[in-house]
């Protein structure tokens, strides 16, 4: 077989440019994103919450109600209808722009708790179970104390202090909210720092700050991802009960949870759209929280990347 | 010499979230019982791709083996259930891995780890399989194995934990014992330990070995056959002597480049080859080593050459075997030209 | 009541009362089908672990219903407040209605001990006892010497209760009580078995101990699970009563216990087995009835801050209410829009008319808008204030409250212009601030302590310790105690009236709605007595074949 | 360890009393007492009853004589409901709350592990996405409705259970599955999450090629090392299960101690709270040191304690 001979001649080149060939490196985050990018389910919570925050924002503007105006006789429990679109509650409230001023405040709690959690309990368990010994000792049992409390009384004791708000129901959900996670992290990176990669770090000197940043929180990054999903709903319930206490959001302004709260007699009426509606976007949140954040854990996991 | 393993024309590529890559682009291998044959090659020239092939280990998805052969006694491993599968991993093939440090289960004792394979597949007695547990901890070396059996694997040194992964993918006397990378995650002097008890190993058992190193250096002092591999494909392929001596392939000239030498001076010790491997996820139709080969010519970038027979036993596929082409002296180390990267 | 004269009387009508009264209810047994086999009946009346069946102990209306199943005391009392004989067959007092004497019949406890007069003379002596700390002691402070005794400052013995002999208990008051009698019917007043007492003070805490002389005694009792009452053959009236037991699970949860009653589980149940917002539709449907109870719900405004120590805001505030609407939507549980402060149910003995009837209506069902406004402007004037200041209503945590808070609140934004703001608290917290004056206005209800309008009025008496608006004037305290130190009910009557009517213009309290009670009994179940005064008996009730 | 342990014993001693002591000056400081009431008590009345509580007495005598009842495990007798003292409502009461606790803690743990392996293994499957609604539903879904529902169709409309109360094992399916639904999303979802985690490690690929099939590969090499953030929160999951039970307990009328833990501080019954909360509180302290015990006893690498522990 006769190949042309100036296939054969040489190709002359510099050794930059050989350098330019490789593949252009991709960061960490960078390749998280794209890795993330192409999940599709983790995309589809990421637009449901971007849905659900732009109706909490605007939904209320689409309609022609308020969400405290009452219209007494023939206008309460409304069947969902053009005039109505979610229907109307017991005192002929519009069902539509109350599940979205319901979404505002849920929505905030939501985030906040989980905030909380991150910053706080995220934190603590992390620098507990990395120290260990006599630090995690007396760090768990300041834990242990206020798991013990009755959180009730905590509750009432604010509902002296405190004017009820957000912000009252915000500081009552951090007393307690984070001791969960705290326990977490601390369990797990009680487990991660015997191994062999945070010895490492440690011999060659890495500060407190580094390991826990950078070695051992990431690391446990999956179960973190999966209490914040149980945080928000957990706090987002939690917000009804202080606001049945009276701590919280005062009436006519409702949330998620002290709308179900309220609707709760329908499961032995009719009523149905007065407890699907704000159940069913609490749900509908938790799930594109779950999808997202199983896309995150699936994104950050380092053993993913190849 | 009798063939125990064969690999044709094996094709592995894993789909990821940027797209497919195509690790392992057509391998062909042969492994001889009792023989002992290196792979050779960067990180990323589908060395341990192949090997986890051969035990079918490779997670599914990504991993997804397009097409090919393996054939090990006559029958192809790729056509098998994942059910006859598990009577070969383990009993007719063992392996082990990289890093001693996580390749063995924290919360279990190591002897009960060696244990579990001897009582699933020989379907030993607790007694027994204890029995041998503790004799392949003295086989690979290991001191008061008695003690050790019931000991956890952080309580063992890196060196001992790779003896202890060595006794556990031989405790069953497989035919084939693949070994990816075993010396790279610990020191040098360790290194040399379990390299000699390896080939001491194998001449007591027979076995043949598929060693798995990007290090030339071992290969030396222990493989009778040598394969290289880049960007997936084997690009040459020889007795140790053919690699070493008689090499034809520019990249196996810059591999020997980057290995230490005693024999060469301070200054010039060490020589990397420029530039990095090919983009998998788009391979390039022709040489994968073109791009940083010093020799490349247009046609290297054009095609992908054919394997050429040097000898019988040695195999290259490179255009510079190609009549046409220009000669370089062969067994000449080339200096290619620079900077430390 | 004047002297024994009455009496014969009384028992007359009550025995023909009875009479129809069985048969209008199927009595005999053969009206509305047939008697069932089984006579056992199952209610939901009661959430949790009574505080005790022990009389002295009994201090909720949940115990009080088991009590009045287990205990009879001196008399018993009819929907419009009428005395019966129970206990005492008869009874006389003075002229002045500070000494009252009372016969008692043959009777027996539960361990065939009779029940004598010594009985009464111990327990009423007991609940006084200040060693005993009873809750309900102040219901024995209509007895000479009652409050002194309790306080410490008497002795026993100088007690305005004596038993003559076994049959003859006299009793002398602090000042003229007529309505004396109808109170010996709450259970604080109720007999207790003095040797049983003596010799076991837990003698209440468990079925085995406990003697009783009602109609049923206790067969079982799990705690903080269930009770079982059975017939106890050694009451007086045993004949009559027709059930053999008396389930009674504690059903701590509304939804819980309307599912059970619709499987079939419960028989009977009140609104501790009804949902608040299946009542609207489940009355419709008739499954359900709400017969009235002496109650009122209001609107309490605090007298001593600004803006509602206007008289003018108050009254405007209270024009704005749509206690129509108010009834119809919102609580919608057959409730009367009120229109004074004293409730229905009540009767005056002397002209036998309800209370309500006897009064012009004082507040409007619809809202007054232009008067409300005007008056409003007007009181805030005359406070100086340019504009409405902020105000805060309080309510105690309860989804009725919550529901009304919100309507109410709506209503004085639409008809007053006036921006509310709603709190809701837990209930102690929320007793504290209005006890302490810490408010500006709230909700309230009152239950009455005894069937006489005095108990709604003398709340807002000077001093007293009911009265969270502080309100204070003069001419009314005057008229209450006119009322309090006369033993003639007309001139009672006259003087507490006339009470009424500064209490509705001075308006600290702008009484919303009168309560309805509620009641679901399956059809097989007859006989069952509800009263207005939050009481219920069983003693008659039976069990039809369906 | 034996020296581990009884530190560790005289450590809970001093959070137990830490706590109690927070909780009586919590309790006397937030507004009301047991006798606050819509009905006010004449002034002779109130001093009796207070009398009969030791709650005339100044605050610091009124601590000394709770500790020293509490040394002898007095827990004193119940303030709203004087027939029954805080001990025998917990000796009543607790046999049903753990019964129904550990009811619903063992489905929450079992069926929580094998759905969290199964979504783990199907990851990105479709098991895996049926696991994540289910779970989802179990978060979103609190069970004071999840209560009603059931109590409608398995109790009144289809018979299967009884609508409420307690004695019976039927009777108490449902309340244990309405109570097991939140703990056991959350024990699916860590469980997932850390098999994820464990299924990449090195050491499952050794276990695969000794050529152990994937049951025995999951059930003695995953299984172990994944489980670690489950036994984590185990231990304020059992106590919130007891706790959280309130609703449950409420809604199936079952005689248990959940009820105390909100009743108690809404009635101000000081003695009560005082009862309920040093006993919770003890039991969590003990499920904690449980837990920290069982990290060595699953992981090996964990040293607690120890000197070496850093």
């Amino acid at each position: 077989m006769a190949i042309p001979a100036h296939k054969f001649e040489r190709v002359e080149r510099k050794v930059e440019q050989a350098e330019t060939i490789r593949k252009p490196s991709i960061s960490y985050w960078k390749d998280a994103w794209l890795r993330l990018r192409k999940n599709w389910l983790a995309m589809l919570g990421l637009g449901l919450i971007i849905f659900l925050v732009i109706m909490a924002i605007f939904g209320p503007v689409f309609s022609k109600y308020t969400y405290y105006q009452q219209d007494l006789g023939a206008g309460q429990n409304m069947e969902p209808s053009s005039e109505h679109w979610f229907g109307t509650d017991d005192l002929g409230r519009d069902v539509f722009v109350r599940t979205w001023e319901g979404a505002r405040i849920s929505l905030q709690i939501g985030f906040f708790a989980a905030l909380i959690d991150l910053v706080v309990g995220v934190l603590y368990g992390g620098f507990s179970g990395y120290k260990g010994g006599r630090t995690d000792e007396v760090m768990m049992r300041i834990v242990d104390v206020l798991w013990g409390l009755p959180y009730l009384l905590v509750v009432i004791l604010f509902l002296v202090v405190f004017e009820p708000g957000m912000w009252t129901i915000i500081m009552a959900l951090s007393v307690t909210g984070w001791l969960n996670m705290a326990r977490l992290v601390r369990g797990q990176v009680l487990q991660l720092k015997e191994q062999e990669y945070v010895m490492a770090a440690q011999t060659l000197g890495a500060s407190t700050k580094r390991l826990l940043f950078k070695h051992l929180i990431p690391n446990t990054m999956g179960p973190i991802l999966v209490m914040l999903t149980f945080t928000v709903p957990n706090a987002i319930f939690a917000e009804a009960f202080l606001s049945f206490l009276g701590l919280g959001v005062q009436a006519p302004v409702a949330s998620w949870g002290t709308m179900i709260n309220d609707a709760l007699v329908v499961v032995l009426s009719e009523e149905w759209w007065r407890l699907f509606f704000p159940a069913f976007f609490l749900s509908l949140t938790l799930l594109a929280f779950n999808a997202f954040g199983d896309g995150l854990r699936d994104a950050l996991d380092p053993k993913m990347r190849k | 010499m009798k063939t125990i393993l064969e690999i044709k024309d094996l094709h592995v590529n894993f789909k990821t979230y940027a797209g497919e890559v195509h690790a392992v682009r057509g391998v062909n291998l042969y492994l001889n019982k009792g023989e002992a044959l290196a792979i050779v090659g960067e990180s990323g020239s589908g060395k341990s791709v192949t090997a986890q092939s051969i035990m079918r280990l490779l997670p599914s998805p990504p991993a997804e083996i397009k097409q090919g052969e393996i054939l090990f006694d006559g029958k192809d491993i790729l056509k098998l259930s994942e059910k006859e599968m598990f009577q070969i991993r383990g009993s007719e093939i063992g392996m082990i891995f990289q890093d001693p440090m996580t390749s063995l289960n924290p919360t279990m004792t190591v002897g009960k780890q060696i244990m579990e394979g001897l009582k699933w597949h020989q379907k030993l007695s607790n007694t027994e399989a204890r029995q041998r547990a503790i004799e392949m901890l003295r086989l690979v070396g290991i001191p008061t194995p008695e003690k050790r059996v019931n000991q956890y694997p952080h309580e063992f040194s890196g060196g001992m934990r790779q003896r202890a992964m060595i006794a556990i993918a031989l405790a069953c006397n497989p035919k084939i014992l693949i070994a990816d990378e075993p010396t790279t995650a610990l020191d040098v002097t360790i290194q040399a330990q379990i390299l000699e008890l390896m080939k001491e190993l194998q001449h007591k058992t027979e076995t043949a070995i598929i060693l798995i190193t990007h290090d030339l250096g071992v290969v030396a002092e222990f493989a009778q056959r040598v394969a290289v591999m880049y960007g997936g494909k084997v690009v040459e392929t020889g007795k140790v002597d053919d690699i070493f001596y008689r090499s034809r392939h520019p990249y196996t000239w810059g591999l020997m480049g980057s290995m230490p030498r005693l024999d060469l001076k301070q200054e010039d010790a060490l020589t990397p080859i420029p530039g990095s491997p090919p983009d998998l996820f788009d391979p390039p139709k022709g040489c994968p080593f073109a791009d940083r080969c010093p020799h490349a010519m247009h046609i290297c970038h054009e095609e992908m050459p054919e394997v050429m027979n040097v000898s019988d036993s040695h195999q290259v596929s490179c255009w510079l075997e190609h009549p046409q082409a220009p000669s370089v002296h062969e067994g000449v180390r080339v200096n290619l030209t620079t900077k430390t990267v | 009541m004047k002297k024994s004269k009455w009496m014969p009387r009384v028992v007359a009508v009550f025995t023909v009362l009875s009479m129809v009264f069985l048969a209008a209810c199927g009595g005999g047994s053969n009206a509305g089908g047939e008697l069932a086999d089984k006579q056992v009946l199952t209610i939901g009346n009661v959430a949790s672990e009574p505080p005790g069946v022990d009389p002295m102990k009994a201090q909720d209306s949940q115990s009080g219903l088991l009590v009045n199943q287990l205990m009879v005391g001196l008399v018993k009392v009819d929907k419009e407040g009428n005395p019966h004989p129970a206990l005492a067959t008869k009874w006389e007092s003075n002229k002045e209605q500070t000494e009252f004497t009372f016969h008692l019949r043959d009777a027996k406890w539960s361990n065939g001990d009779p029940v004598t007069a010594h009985d009464f003379e111990y327990a009423w002596k007991r609940m006084l006892d200040p060693k005993n700390a009873a809750v309900y002691a102040y219901q024995l402070f209509y007895l000479k010497n009652g409050e002194k005794y309790n306080a410490g400052k008497a002795k026993a013995e100088d007690v305005g209760v004596k038993a003559v002999d076994d049959k003859t208990l006299k009793v002398t008051l602090e000042r003229p009580t007529p309505y004396f009698v109808n109170l010996t019917n709450f259970y604080a007043l109720l007999p207790v078995p003095k040797k049983v007492v003596e010799k076991n003070k837990d003698w209440a805490t468990e079925a085995k101990s406990f003697v009783c002389n009602g109609p049923f005694k206790l067969k079982s009792w799990e705690h903080d699970s269930k009770m079982v009452l059975e017939k106890n053959p050694h009451y007086y009236d045993a004949k009559k009563v027709k059930l053999d037991e008396i389930n009674v699970p504690f059903v701590k949860d509304q939804q819980t216990g309307w599912q059970m009653y619709q499987a079939g589980e419960l028989d009977f149940g009140d609104k501790n087995i009804i949902p608040l917002d299946l009542v609207p539709s489940k009355l419709k449907s008739g499954e359900i009835t709400a017969p009235k109870q002496i109650a009122s719900y209001g609107v309490e405004f605090n007298t001593k801050k600004k803006p509602f120590n206007n008289k003018k805001v108050r009254q405007a505030f209270s024009l704005a209410i749509d206690r129509d609407s108010l009834v119809k939507n919102v609580t919608k549980g057959g409730q009367a829009p009120a229109n004074g402060w004293v409730p229905w149910g009540m009767y005056n003995p002397v002209t036998k008319n309800e209370w309500i009837k006897e009064h012009g209506k004082y507040i409007d069902p619809k809202p007054q808008v232009n008067e409300a406004k005007k008056l409003l402007q007007e009181g805030l004037k005359e406070e100086g204030l340019k504009e409405m200041p902020e105000v805060t209503y309080i309510y105690n945590t309860d989804d009725g409250h919550k529901k009304i808070a919100e309507a109410l609140q709506q209503m004085w934004k639409k008809n007053l212009g006036v921006d509310v703001k709603v709190n809701n608290m837990e209930w102690k917290v929320f007793l504290e601030k209005k006890h302490s004056g810490d408010f500006d206005f709230s909700r309230t209800g009152w239950l009455p302590d005894y069937n006489d309008p005095m108990t709604f009025l003398d709340m807002y008496q000077t001093g007293s310790g009911q009265n969270d608006p502080k309100f204070s004037n003069k001419k009314y305290d005057e008229l209450l105690n006119k009322a309090k130190n006369t033993g003639d009910q007309k001139v009672r009557f006259d003087a507490m009236h006339k009470a009424e009517d500064i209490l509705m213009d001075e308006l600290p309290v702008a009484p919303l709605y009168w309560y309805t009670d509620l009641s679901a009994q399956k059809d097989n179940v007859k006989g069952v007595v509800q009263l207005p005064d939050d009481n219920t008996y069983f003693e008659h009730a039976y069990i039809t074949e369906e | 360890m034996l020296r581990y342990i009884g530190k560790r014993f005289v450590i809970m001693l001093a959070t137990l009393w830490l706590i109690a002591s927070l909780t009586f000056v919590l309790m006397h400081s937030i507004p009301g007492d047991p006798f606050t009431s819509e009905k006010k008590f004449p002034k002779a009345t109130l001093e009796n009853l207070k009398k009969e509580y030791n709650l005339d007495k100044p605050i610091p005598v009124q601590y000394l004589l709770y500790l020293k009842n509490l040394a002898t495990f007095d827990l004193g007798i119940s303030i709203k409901t004087p027939t029954r003292t805080v001990n025998e409502m917990i000796e009543d009461g607790f046999p049903n709350s753990a019964q129904l606790g550990v009811q619903a803690l063992a489905i929450a743990v079992s069926a929580g592990i094998l759905m969290g392996m199964v979504a783990a293994i199907y990851q990105s499957r479709m098991p895996d996405y049926i696991m994540m609604v289910l779970a989802v539903i179990g978060i979103s879904v609190p069970n004071f409705v999840l209560g009603p529902l059931f109590q409608k169709y398995l109790g009144l409309e289809w018979e299967i259970f009884p609508i409420a109360g307690w004695g019976d094992f039927e009777q108490s399916v449902m309340p244990s599955i309405a109570l097991a639904f939140l703990p056991l999303a959350l024990v699916t979802r860590l469980m997932r999450s850390s098999m994820l985690d464990v299924l990449g490690q090195d050491y499952i690929r050794t276990a695969r090629a000794k050529g152990l099939p994937p049951f025995r590969v999951l059930s003695r090499h995953s299984l172990r090392n994944a489980i670690i953030p489950v036994v984590t929160i185990i231990g304020p999951l059992s106590i919130g299960i007891l706790t959280g039970s309130f609703v449950i307990e409420k809604i199936f009328s079952i005689p248990g101690i959940g009820k105390y833990f909100v009743e108690s501080v809404t009635n101000r019954d000081y003695s009560v709270i005082m009862g309920v909360t040093i006993f919770y509180a003890g039991l969590l302290i003990f499920m904690n040191f449980l837990v920290d015990l069982a990290y060595g006893l699953i992981d090996p690498r964990i040293k607690l304690g120890s000197k070496e522990a850093r």
